[in-house]
């Protein structure tokens, strides 16, 4: 099912595949009026949208990368501007767990990012996603975990 | 057993300011305490640099404080100055600890800021309480109008200091009355003398302390009290001009509050260094009958 | 098998020039499970709409996917649209293909927005197989409001209401209603009495029947979620019954004691047994219990003997009622620091440094001077005022770091007032900046300086001492370089407008937000300036920060119009995006419970026959529940999962990446 | 008089040093003028503490220096104490005076103090004058 990577590779090389976890109220609006206002980015990323970044569970990054991510994205509202008033508060303090449950996982954290992009930083969300696909390009596939979900596969069938 | 408070004199009070040292001792020691004088002690350096890269000139008052912590985990001083520049350093010392590693490396100690500094004003206060002061008076100071003189160095900055309330003090007040004094309140109470510009600016110290003078004797001050040798010097020199400039003017004692409570618990009127002071309290004694002698 | 159907919309070439929705369809039909799939120019088109229902049924569709625009933008459309097809609505996805991929990779050979739509879909539809048909929550709405705080925004709410047909309950602290409005002298900019345009207002509220109050009472618990808040109010013994009182005032002409009166701000005293001010809302005394010799030691009695209804109750008690309603307005209002707090000012020490508030009470005709301006300490009339501004607003050391946003005002008011009751007397204003935005504003300090001669100096005051009888004002002129003295005979502080003590525990008991300075949070500070993150509560007036009376009626009147389109309904419906717990797996160790920011989720207690508890188990109450899923990221045993997000939605779509 | 401003001046390597060494930042000072209000000293400056400030809030650090203010404060610390911002003009001066001290330049030799004063006033006095001028 790992169409669009194994395309992208035929035209130019590695090309990343990022998966991003935004919520519905700021980062994807902010996402959405980078579309509105016609900006251009790099077409790696995915998102799925969550309610709130408080949402996000541990195991939807690990997920991601054994599905093939190269790059995981984590992105919601500013502190203090969470539309659920402290979701993004719980997942500020959950992130400091994340990290180092992440590490402990053996996940390079250049391939993780948190960010916050409110719904009119449409420019800042552009910036975010060449910048990660371009790091996340540098550091090469993801593998490790692929190997796993694959492992997995063939251990069932 | 008596108390015993470890004491930095410092280097004033060791030369020129000597009965604001000796009254403070004896009248401990009557009211139940004893001012242990520091084995190992040197000058403070007289100011709290008010740069915060200036930290060799903390070294001095760091030495004293490493020194003083061997001996025990208080120390206690009279003057003002000694007592801002102790416990400013001892709060740099104890609340940050990139300076705390410089500072112990300038003087070679270990020294973490665990010393409390105390001056005798708040031992008395906190330690022995007023109300108990008052029961150790011998020689009520009853009728004597005393303006109690701050300055600055006893109260500011509040958050590194916190004698007490830095705009309106109440301690020297409060001790006063428990020796039996009234004391007087007075605008100027917590304003400057001129401190060291005595060096080479006496216009501008004339002035300052002139206004603290006016403003405590318009207030009806008889006495005035302090806690610092710079400002009783000050307030005396400066008065010279106010008995040209003010018709009725005369002079007014300028003294330390060690020597009026050495005065009021029964010490010997001759072993308080009153005969120092330019302008004497004598008299004033003896009009309101606390002395007997001639007017 | 799923029978999903699959919309690729053309957006006319919006998304058709980046992105071939043909093949993006073709692609799809090879997922299993997607038994239709097309592409459309504009789906969201009434011809579009009523393709995507014949689909529906022609093809006996259970879920579908329309990729096109956001979903901020049609979800609702086609969700309308699947549910008119007989589909549930929560069957419908949308996967954005325009925002997030034509619009922003704008590659003509359609190939790069090609793979990425045919991705995003598949997603969408793998997700979409786990979507259960949901139902939209309905809540009942009790169409009553409770207004709490009775100042001029509460009051103006409570009218608002009341005159929309709707009954309303309105709660005040205090033995009336009023606020801080009832204390003004007058008030600008256009310096009309706060009494006469107050007090009218007042009566209104105590003589509409559609508003009951609830004076010298407060709110001690609320429960329950929008359209359904039960409260309970604790009426303070009043030791007055006010069914029986016909306010004739015999009882406070009697009583023999006195203490300060708060509303005067200890510029007079008032009798023990007392009403706050004469035009009080209700004219029904109250007795200062703590100050009362009867109370106390059981001695005295004596407005018990006068009062002829016998209405004077020693040994009344604190009484609890309960209300059901269906919105609350919370409208507590402000109060000024404390002065002492500057001891450079020597308010406290200094008679005759007084507060603003202080001020209006001496040049209100109702005051303890008959409006006369006359200082504290001796009466006589001050022939020269020092106002003071800032006090305590903008200074980050030892007040707040915000600008109280009246005071400029209302001290140039005072400078007029001043001038206009001592006309030989001069004002001096230290100010830093003069704020005066509004509508004639500007021209009513520029007339304080120009008609009124007050002499405006920019700087601060350091000190302020007594001399034989005159306040010394030791200050700067910043402007001129030069330090300022000036010998005067009153003094006037513009005190910092800060919440109210005690306004934090009353946001935990509403569960709403409030920030640093405890003033309360609205949704959004410009486009929902009334609304709190909790459905249902209301703000209006200073208990949100500074503001003045037109802003705080104008808050109090939009308050009321939400609460009344809140009651324009029998019923609301929510969104169905609720947590669940797993009542099988729930080990109750409340983590959820802790996580959540409404505080949605409650203990329940799972009893035997016999009654006994047998185990504990989170339960959500779906009123409250917002739908944010910190409650699921925080379960560690999995027990708790998130309608619409359910963990295995998400990793569907994790999965078909 | 005519200031000419440009980013260079406000944010200039020497009022860098000023900024260092006093630990404040200058543009904190909001310029209420309380410091001015309350010190005592202020009447004998060439240049009030708020202006002092203010002047180098501009970049002219060459006005300041010229100014006597650095040298007439007598560091009593109203202007700190009372400041709403939290500013120590106190330490932004001991910092002009460290600056010009530090280069080995001192402002009061030891032979000028008069004698009489040397001679009976209190140590701490003669120590902390020192401090204040004397390299
Ligand atoms: C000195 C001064 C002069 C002013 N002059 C003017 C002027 O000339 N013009 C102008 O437009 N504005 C003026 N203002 C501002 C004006 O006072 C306010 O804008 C206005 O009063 C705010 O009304 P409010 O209803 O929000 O709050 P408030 O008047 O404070 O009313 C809040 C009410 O809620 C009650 N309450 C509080 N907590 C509770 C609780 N927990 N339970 C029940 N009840 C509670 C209080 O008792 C009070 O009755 C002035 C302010 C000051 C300080
Ligand atoms: C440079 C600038 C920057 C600003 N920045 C901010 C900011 O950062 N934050 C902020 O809160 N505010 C800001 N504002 C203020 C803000 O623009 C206004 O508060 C706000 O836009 C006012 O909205 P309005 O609906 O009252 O009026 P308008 O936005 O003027 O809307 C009025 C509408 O009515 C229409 N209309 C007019 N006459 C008629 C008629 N006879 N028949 C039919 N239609 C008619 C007009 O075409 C217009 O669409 C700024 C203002 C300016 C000038
Ligand atoms: S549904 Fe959205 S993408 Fe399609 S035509 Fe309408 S607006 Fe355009
Ligand atoms: S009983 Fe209390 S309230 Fe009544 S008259 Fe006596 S003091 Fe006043
Ligand atoms: S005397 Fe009785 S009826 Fe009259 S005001 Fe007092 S309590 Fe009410
Ligand atoms: S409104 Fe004026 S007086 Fe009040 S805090 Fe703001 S600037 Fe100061
Ligand atoms: S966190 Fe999970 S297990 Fe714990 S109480 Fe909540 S639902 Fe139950
Ligand atoms: S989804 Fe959010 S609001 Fe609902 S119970 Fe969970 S944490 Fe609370
Ligand atoms: S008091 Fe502080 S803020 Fe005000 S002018 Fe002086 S330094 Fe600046
Ligand atoms: S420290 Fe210096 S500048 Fe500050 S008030 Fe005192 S004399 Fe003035």
């Amino acid at each position: 099912m790992d169409t669009h990577s194994t395309e992208n590779t035929e035209t130019s090389g590695f090309e990343p595949k990022i998966m991003a976890f935004v919520c519905n109220w700021c980062t994807y609006a902010g996402a959405d009026l980078a579309g509105t206002s016609r900006m251009e980015y790099r077409p790696n990323v995915r998102i799925i949208k969550l309610p709130c970044t408080g949402r996000i569970d541990p195991q939807f990054i690990i997920k991601a990368f054994e599905n093939g991510a190269d790059g995981v994205l984590v992105s919601g509202c500013h502190p203090g501007d969470c539309h659920y008033t402290t979701g993004n508060y719980h997942a500020r303090r959950r992130w400091i767990g994340f990290k180092s449950l992440m590490e402990f996982a053996g996940i390079d954290m250049r391939r993780l990012h948190f960010s916050w992009v409110s719904a009119s930083e449409a420019i800042k969300w552009v910036d975010l996603i060449n910048n990660i696909t371009d790091t996340v390009k540098k550091l090469g596939p993801f593998m490790e975990y692929r190997g796993l979900k694959e492992g997995c596969r063939e251990a069932k069938t | 057993m008596t108390m015993k408070i470890p004491y930095y004199p410092g280097c004033t009070l060791n030369t020129v300011a000597k009965g604001f040292d000796a009254t403070a001792r004896e009248a401990a020691l009557k009211i139940g305490f004893e001012m242990e004088e520091l084995k190992l002690w040197n000058c403070c350096g007289a100011t709290f640099p008010l740069t915060p890269d200036n930290l060799i000139a903390l070294s001095a008052p760091a030495k004293v404080l490493s020194n003083a912590r061997k001996e025990g985990d208080t120390v206690t001083t009279l003057c003002s100055v000694c007592y801002n520049v102790l416990k400013r350093t001892n709060k740099v010392i104890k609340d940050d600890k990139e300076k705390r590693g410089v500072i112990n490396g300038f003087i070679d100690s270990e020294y973490d800021g665990s010393l409390s500094v105390l001056h005798y004003l708040e031992v008395l206060r906190d330690k022995i309480g007023f109300a108990r002061l008052k029961e150790a008076v011998k020689r009520p100071l009853k009728g004597i109008k005393a303006a109690t003189y701050y300055g600055c160095m006893l109260l500011r900055p509040f958050e590194d200091i916190g004698i007490d309330d830095a705009e309106k003090p109440t301690i020297f007040e409060n001790m006063l009355s428990a020796l039996g004094a009234t004391p007087v309140d007075f605008p100027n109470k917590i304003e400057c003398c001129g401190a060291h510009l005595a060096m080479n600016n006496t216009d501008v110290v004339e002035k300052l302390s002139g206004n603290v003078m006016t403003s405590a004797v318009d207030n009806g001050a008889e006495l005035i009290v302090t806690s610092c040798p710079l400002c009783q010097y000050n307030l005396e020199k400066s008065q010279k001009r106010l008995i040209e400039e003010r018709p009725g003017y005369t002079g007014v004692p300028v003294v330390y509050f060690t020597q009026v409570l050495g005065l009021a618990i029964g010490a010997d009127i001759n072993t308080l260094g009153f005969e120092k002071n330019e302008y004497s309290i004598m008299p004033l004694l003896h009009r309101k009958g606390i002395v007997a002698g001639e007017d | 098998m799923p029978r999903i159907g699959v919309f690729v919309c053309q957006c006319g070439n919006n998304i058709a020039a980046t992105v071939d929705t043909k093949k993006v369809a073709e692609e799809m039909a090879k997922l299993p499970g997607v038994v239709y799939t097309t592409d459309y120019k504009f789906m969201c088109s009434s011809p579009g709409q009523e393709m995507l229902k014949k689909a529906i049924i022609d093809n006996k569709l259970d879920g579908v996917i329309v990729s096109a625009c956001s979903p901020h933008m049609h979800e609702k459309t086609f969700r309308k649209a699947s549910e008119a097809a007989g589909l549930n609505p929560y069957r419908c996805e949308i996967t954005n293909i325009r925002e997030q991929c034509s619009w922003v990779h704008h590659d003509k050979t359609k190939k790069t927005g090609t793979i990425k739509s045919t991705d995003l879909t598949r997603m969408v539809i793998e997700r979409l197989k786990r979507n259960r048909p949901l139902t939209k929550i309905k809540i009942p709405v009790r169409k009553k409001a409770l207004v709490i705080g009775g100042g001029i925004a509460g009051i103006q709410a409570a009218l608002d209401i009341a005159e929309g047909g709707r009954e309303v309950i309105l709660v005040e602290k205090e033995p009336s209603i009023g606020g801080n409005m009832a204390r003004l002298s007058e008030t600008f900019p256009t310096m009309d009495c706060s009494q006469c345009i107050l007090t009218p207002k007042m009566v209104e509220a105590e003589l509409n029947e559609r508003i009951t109050l609830y004076t010298y009472s407060e709110v001690e618990k609320v429960d329950g979620y929008i359209g359904n808040f039960t409260v309970q109010i604790r009426k303070k013994a009043r030791y007055v019954d006010e069914a029986l009182c016909t306010g004739c005032g015999e009882c406070i002409e009697k009583c023999p004691f006195k203490a300060e009166s708060q509303f005067e701000v200890g510029l007079t005293k008032r009798k023990i047994i007392y009403t706050p001010f004469p035009q009080s809302v209700p004219n029904v005394p109250v007795i200062d219990a703590p100050n009362c010799p009867k109370i106390q030691k059981d001695k005295c009695g004596a407005c018990a003997i006068v009062c002829g209804p016998k209405c004077i109750d020693f040994k009344q008690q604190d009484r609890i009622e309960t209300v059901d309603v269906g919105a609350i307005i919370v409208a507590t209002g402000y109060q000024n620091m404390a002065n002492e707090r500057f001891g450079e000012y020597g308010y406290g020490r200094i008679k005759d440094v007084i507060s603003g508030m202080q001020f209006e009470r001496l040049a209100s005709s109702s005051g303890p001077t008959g409006g006369e301006i006359r200082r504290p300490s001796d009466g006589k009339i001050p022939k020269s005022v020092v106002f003071i501004q800032c006090v305590g607003s903008r200074d980050e050391k030892k007040g707040v770091s915000y600008c109280s946003k009246v005071c400029c005002m209302y001290t140039a008011k005072h400078t007029m007032l001043y001038s206009h009751k001592v006309h030989d007397g001069q004002s001096y204003v230290f100010y830093m900046d003069i704020r005066s935005g509004g509508k004639r504003y500007e021209e009513f300090v520029r007339k304080a300086i120009e008609h009124d001669h007050a002499m405006y100096l920019r700087g601060r005051v350091s000190r302020v001492y007594e001399k034989d009888g005159k306040v010394i004002v030791q200050g700067a002129d910043t402007l001129s370089g030069s330090q300022v003295e000036i010998e005067a005979d009153m003094v006037v502080l513009a005190t910092a407008i800060v919440s109210r003590d005690g306004a934090d525990t009353l946001a935990q008991k509403l569960g709403i937000g409030y920030d640093k300075y405890r003033f309360y949070n609205e949704y959004h500070p410009k486009l929902k300036p009334v609304e709190t993150v909790t459905a249902g509560i209301f703000l209006a007036g200073t208990c949100m920060g500074p503001m003045d009376i037109p802003e705080s009626v104008a808050q109090g009147s939009a308050a009321a119009s939400k609460a009344l389109a809140l009651f324009s309904a029998d019923e609301m419906t929510r969104k169905p995006v609720t947590a669940l717990v797993n009542r099988a797996t729930c080990n109750a160790c409340w983590d959820c419970l802790t996580a959540c920011p409404y505080t949605a989720i409650e203990r329940e207690d799972v009893r035997n026959r016999q009654g006994e508890t047998i185990r504990w188990l989170a339960r959500v109450n779906e009123g409250v529940c917002q739908g944010c899923g910190v409650c699921v990221a925080a379960c560690r045993s999995k027990s708790i999962d998130l309608r619409g997000y359910t963990d295995e939605q998400v990793f569907a779509a994790i999965n078909a990446f | 008089m005519k200031i000419k401003l440009a980013k260079e001046d406000i944010e200039s390597s020497k009022i860098q040093l000023i900024e260092r060494v006093s630990g404040e930042e200058m543009r904190r000072c909001y310029q209420c003028g309380k410091c001015s209000a309350g010190c005592p000293v202020s009447f004998a400056m060439e240049l009030p503490p708020s202006q002092v400030m203010r002047f180098l809030q501009l970049g002219r650090v060459d006005e300041v220096m010229k100014a006597n203010s650095m040298w007439t404060c007598v560091g009593c610390l109203q202007c700190y104490a009372r400041c709403p911002q939290g500013v120590s003009v106190a330490a932004v001066l001991e910092a002009l005076r460290q600056i010009v001290l530090r280069k080995g330049t001192d402002h009061e030799r030891i032979k000028d103090v008069p004698f009489p004063f040397m001679k009976s006033a209190p140590q701490q006095a003669i120590v902390c004058g020192f401090r204040k001028f004397v390299s």
